[in-house]
């Protein structure tokens, strides 16, 4: 099992979720979340207080998915998320070791 | 002079003056976080530039002396003779700079509600431009056909008791050309476009419907029984209004919302708005229920159905409601309550609602045809509309260079 | 009639209107987010329904001509009758229909006020049915017995300047037994219930208080040295209950918070509501003391003693503020302010405290059982309360269908 | 007494109260999310404190029976003798304990002012100390030498329609003073401080803006000609302001924006504060523009070199403003719009202008001297500021024991 | 060293932690997240358009403890986060390789 | 690859955020959470009811960054977060299996 983390622009998450559907990909967990990389920050004035903010809104996505699943969800994201411009985000694979459905009890791959 | 009617008038300006940031906030919560301040700003802005606009040019254009029963002539530019004594023309009892006053607040709203209709994807240059020429082209002018004396449709016998064809009908499809000239909202029906914050809907909802007491009730110009009767009149088509939106939300789609309510609360007030000093509390119930009902189908199946992206519904609201009740006036009217006024067809005479109509198709015709043409010119000038990568970004950002709850953490 | 008189109860009722889009928000800051339009719609519908009942049948109900001292006569139905022509009966210098609005906004607020004892967990339809019948079967023939012409309380000498007993103290008992017969909300005690948006609050705290002066000032019906008097009377008792709350909060707890200041300030608002016509300034500062620190008592420690679940405080709030309130105007009321009052305990009359005594007796006994009784009706009819499930989800999404903050990105 | 001035004058007190509660959110929507609710507690608990203290003390020190010019007798202690009957030494028209109330609420509103300079870091005993002496020792002389019968500065020919000088100089020379000696917030610089909530902060311009109306127009004490100029003066140099704020801001940083548009608002609606009911609605759109400016270059320029820690800008918006508003009323009063005022430079008569520079040094110089020495005497009680870990966590939990927002699920 | 990683129902939190606590856990840190899976979303409508919303608010606990107590958290979890309703949620356990504790500079199993 | 995840202070992010940057790395991604541990929250009263609030609002900050620098960035977190007194925070470190840049394409290291 894998877990497949994307920061992606909030604007893409309707279409990422819909697309992850089409895929059979129905489970993820979504987190609101600012970050840094290169994109460039806006500049923001307050009563003429200049703020460079780095941090830019984005959204997290985090799919854990059976290890045969990963390459394809991985295109689905890279394909819908992407614009082309600086900022279109990152994703991040990992392992995850044991799965548990809480309703149900199952483990392993059977809870996802 | 009387201190009772000026007392009152002050007080009604100083409420139709709260329509204003009442409107800002009731659209304010209806767009997405990332355009609040935009929002927010088409209103804060117009009182800004239309509290000036009405003063050095407007208030004389709208109710100076008349010229041809079109324009009213430049005497009063910049104030000149507007002073404390009254001017019995409109309203004998009180200073003829309270009356200005009075109406000031009403040429400042009425662009804001506009703003309505294209909010989330103006630019902003292009918005002030808008606003200027439209206040000056279309909004002066029709003041004058309404309400100026010698204005022609005041002539011709047209009832407006506070503003339905020179504020909500004149904005309202004004809007709506706006909306179309523009286009939509990019990922309109993809992504999800509700509101950011229904609390502060309510809140804008409980201003305006606050200030619409001045407003209805204040354009009796005087703290009379008359006044108390437009008082009690937009409470009541109000009220009825929110009751039938939630009842038909209810019917039509399972549950009755909050922001249902609310808007309905809206449609009801703007439909009354032109009877509000000629029908009784009983037929206020009516024009009030059949306000709420109209401007729930035009919001939430014509617009659908047409597929104009009138935001948050400046044109269902101002426009359809508006148009409700210009025609209610001319059904409901009666010399009962206004021996000034004149009877509607329900009262047996079906002549007023022709000319009701009449009013109301002169009324459409030049707002669409003038906002058209002031677009264009415009258009000339500079774009009217953000590009693709601002609008994504949100308008807080991209124009006006702030977040709205920059406190993250 | 007198323009000063009536422009001034005009504002007054549009004031006393903004009291429950006010309400609305005090409220609704103080629940869960996740019930924050379902607290918006308790209000806010309630505005919608009762500004149509009260024009329908509660006007004359309450104000129609006497029947046994019981109930007004039905000769007013629908408005009929009741014009621009003063009712010197109740109010001699102003239009009847502004008398009869200025009242309407009364019965609004009355029952929006019992919302805050069962927020969080009543059911919809339940809601209104209940907010219906308590107006028709509570609120019209209460406010016949303390303010009607030959209403029995009123004859009986129990004084109300602005609506002790027909507002506080009927809301606040009728709202503890809908607490008490819907029952506790699912977790209280175990999961936090703190309030989602006290900035919310303090808001709607300042719109009621704002909103109050047209409440008790307008009570005296005309724009008079009494209608001043009583406006500095409301002014002075929010003020001193809100710095006693300050106070027993920081003795009790440590921590003075802002919550509590303006939950002070209501409760001194609700606590001067019978008296602010008939005392002086200075006895003003006393009631609010003691209404602010009882009110603590109430909430803070009575409450959690006997364990009801008077989810935002309506009871705590209104009706013991209001009882305090009633007793107060008992033992403070002098004839030096109001010559038509009467005069208390303090100024050697122990007969108005009882009279007093006994008219919060009547109302209490009356609200509780008529609501009982009301309850145990609609729960012949439909189920009163949400299901475990809808509690669980938020009655935002299961009532309504709506979120507050639908914009998470 | 004429009900249509009382009416008045009843009313513009509620809307002059409704600036308080609408100044808590102003300053409450700028500052950061953990001490939010400090800052709404700092204009809340003046409300309370000081609708006693002027009660008690406050408004005899004022207005009562002068003595050299310096302070008014203690006569009127605890309102006595102030009742319903008018005191025609201020206002020949209204019941006296109306024009103590209306005065009331500004000696409510300038305490609150102050608090936007110092928020964010003041201990809340502290904070209670200082509002009582300085309301006691600099408010209530202050508002003796300009407003009460025998003032000094009054006597001088001082020009103060509205509370230029007692309310905002005062107010915002007095802040400066507060932040000097407090010092700076920890983390200035290199944190964001940036507001959390702009429409929070709006909503309170917009309530501001409304009670202004009463604050100015008010203060021609009944419901005349002079009041109708002072509300249209109050709303052109608001807008005007607002304007002026929104170019420069565009010229200076790019952009206009929201937060930009509503404080220039604020700077105009000081500015015209002091020559309201003194100028032409032509020299307001000056006083307005100018004022819009110098208060932007103030806080965006001065501020930033001089490194004081105006956190709200209490200073560069009521001491810069007030400052321009008292000297613009030295250069544009005219006889035509008050002949109980006095021509200004602008129409010959430059003596007046030298009156008021003289009368706004004086102010200064007490204010600050006051303070200072107030501060002083208080630290020797107690500790003014909080402490590092209480500032790290926030005012909200470390002052109150409360969150702003808790429900974070 | 092992990360659990619990999206449970929002109005669970307060009784998962309580009984965490019990069994001696104390370190947790919560995210509010939005998610999707089987539970079906609620229709929203707002003036007449409709939503249909996948995503529901969700609790994410993370919780990072020693391999020899994984075991007895997921029972904690698995028995006060059950309601048997569809939506009750998930539990991922990953590899935590190393852990410090800013204040002390402790690395490892003596961070936690 | 690496993922480092630190629980901060709230108001250590801006301090952090640049700490980093100076030592080039300027990939990021924040989140706010709230959490415990050993310090104890501040109770808070609501109309005379008494919370015992355990969760504290801090800030995840989540890195991910190649082996060779992992030390360094903890040392630069371990150093700008400290403040000494309880409830500094915790940093976690985990394995990373791929990395994609969705802009790009890139994947692996090259992805950072
Ligand atoms: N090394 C990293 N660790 C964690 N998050 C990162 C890292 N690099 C980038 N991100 C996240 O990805 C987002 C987009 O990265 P950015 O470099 O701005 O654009 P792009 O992905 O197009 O190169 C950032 O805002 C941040 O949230
Ligand atoms: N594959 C997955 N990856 C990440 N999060 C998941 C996944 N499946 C479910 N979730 C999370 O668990 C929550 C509950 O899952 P759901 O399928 O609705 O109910 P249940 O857990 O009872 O089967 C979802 O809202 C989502 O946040
Ligand atoms: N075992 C853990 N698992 C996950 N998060 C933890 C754990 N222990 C602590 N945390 C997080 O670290 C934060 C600080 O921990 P705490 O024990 O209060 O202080 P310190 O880190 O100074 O010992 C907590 O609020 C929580 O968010």
């Amino acid at each position: 099992m894998k877990k497949i983390e994307a920061i992606i622009r909030p604007g893409k998450l309707d279409s990422l979720k819909d697309a992850l559907g089409a895929h059979g990909v129905n489970g993820l967990t979504v987190t609101q979340v600012i970050g840094c990389g290169k994109q460039k920050g806006q500049t923001q004035v307050y009563r003429g207080v200049e703020y460079n903010v780095h941090l830019i809104p984005k959204v997290k996505v985090e799919i854990v998915v059976m290890d045969q699943y990963v390459e394809e969800v991985i295109q689905v994201i890279t394909k819908v998320a992407r614009t082309g411009e600086i900022g279109d985000g990152k994703i991040f694979v990992s392992a995850v070791e044991n799965a548990y459905t809480i309703r149900t009890g199952a483990t392993g791959e059977n809870a996802l | 002079m009387d201190t009772g009617d000026t007392s009152f008038i002050m007080i009604c300006t100083a409420l139709v003056f709260l329509m204003t940031p009442g409107l800002a906030l009731f659209y304010g919560g209806m767009v997405r976080k990332k355009n609040v301040l935009s929002t927010l700003m088409h209103s804060w802005i117009v009182i800004g530039l239309m509290s000036l606009q009405w003063i050095l040019v407007g208030y004389t254009l709208a109710f100076g002396p008349d010229i041809h029963g079109l324009i009213g002539g430049l005497n009063w530019l910049g104030l000149n003779g507007v002073g404390i004594d009254p001017n019995p023309d409109y309203a004998a009892t009180i200073p003829a700079i309270v009356f200005m006053a009075f109406q000031m607040m009403f040429a400042v709203i009425t662009p804001a509600l506009i703003s309505g209709s294209f909010a989330e994807r103006m630019r902003f240059p292009a918005f002030i431009a808008f606003v200027l020429l439209w206040a000056t082209f279309v909004y002066d002018p029709l003041a004058h056909w309404v309400w100026g004396v010698g204005g022609f449709l005041r002539t011709l016998g047209a009832l407006d008791f506070a503003g339905g064809n020179v504020v909500h009908i004149s904005s309202g499809y004004s809007g709506l050309i706006v909306a179309l000239v523009l286009g939509k909202r990019k990922g309109l029906g993809k992504e999800s476009m509700a509101p950011h914050h229904i609390p502060m809907t309510v809140l804008g909802a409980g201003l305006l419907w606050f200030g619409w007491f001045g407003f209805n009730a204040g354009s009796a110009l005087g703290a009379s029984g008359l006044a108390g009767m437009a008082f009690v009149n937009t409470n009541t088509a109000a009220a009825a209004a929110a009751v039938a939106w939630a009842v038909v939300e209810r019917l039509h789609r399972g549950k009755s919302t909050m922001l249902g309510a609310a808007s309905g609360a809206v449609a009801g007030l703007v439909a009354i708005t032109p009877g509000a000093g000629f029908v009784t509390p009983l037929s206020s119930i009516f024009i009030g229920l059949v306000g709420g009902i109209v401007c729930y189908l035009a919001i939430s199946i014509m617009k659908a159905k047409f597929g104009y992206d009138d935001a948050l519904d400046a044109f269902g609201c101002h426009g359809i409601g508006g148009t409700w009740g210009a025609l209610a006036t001319g059904i409901f009217a009666t010399k009962t309550i206004n021996s000034a006024g004149a009877d509607g067809l329900f009262y047996g005479n079906a002549s007023l609602l022709g000319i009701q109509a009449l009013s109301v198709l002169i009324t459409v015709v030049f707002a669409v045809v003038a906002t058209f043409i002031i677009l264009k010119v415009i258009g000339l000038v500079m774009k009217l509309r953000v590009s693709e990568e601002q609008e994504a970004i949100g308008l807080n950002l991209s124009l006006h260079g702030e977040e709205a709850y920059p406190d993250f953490i």
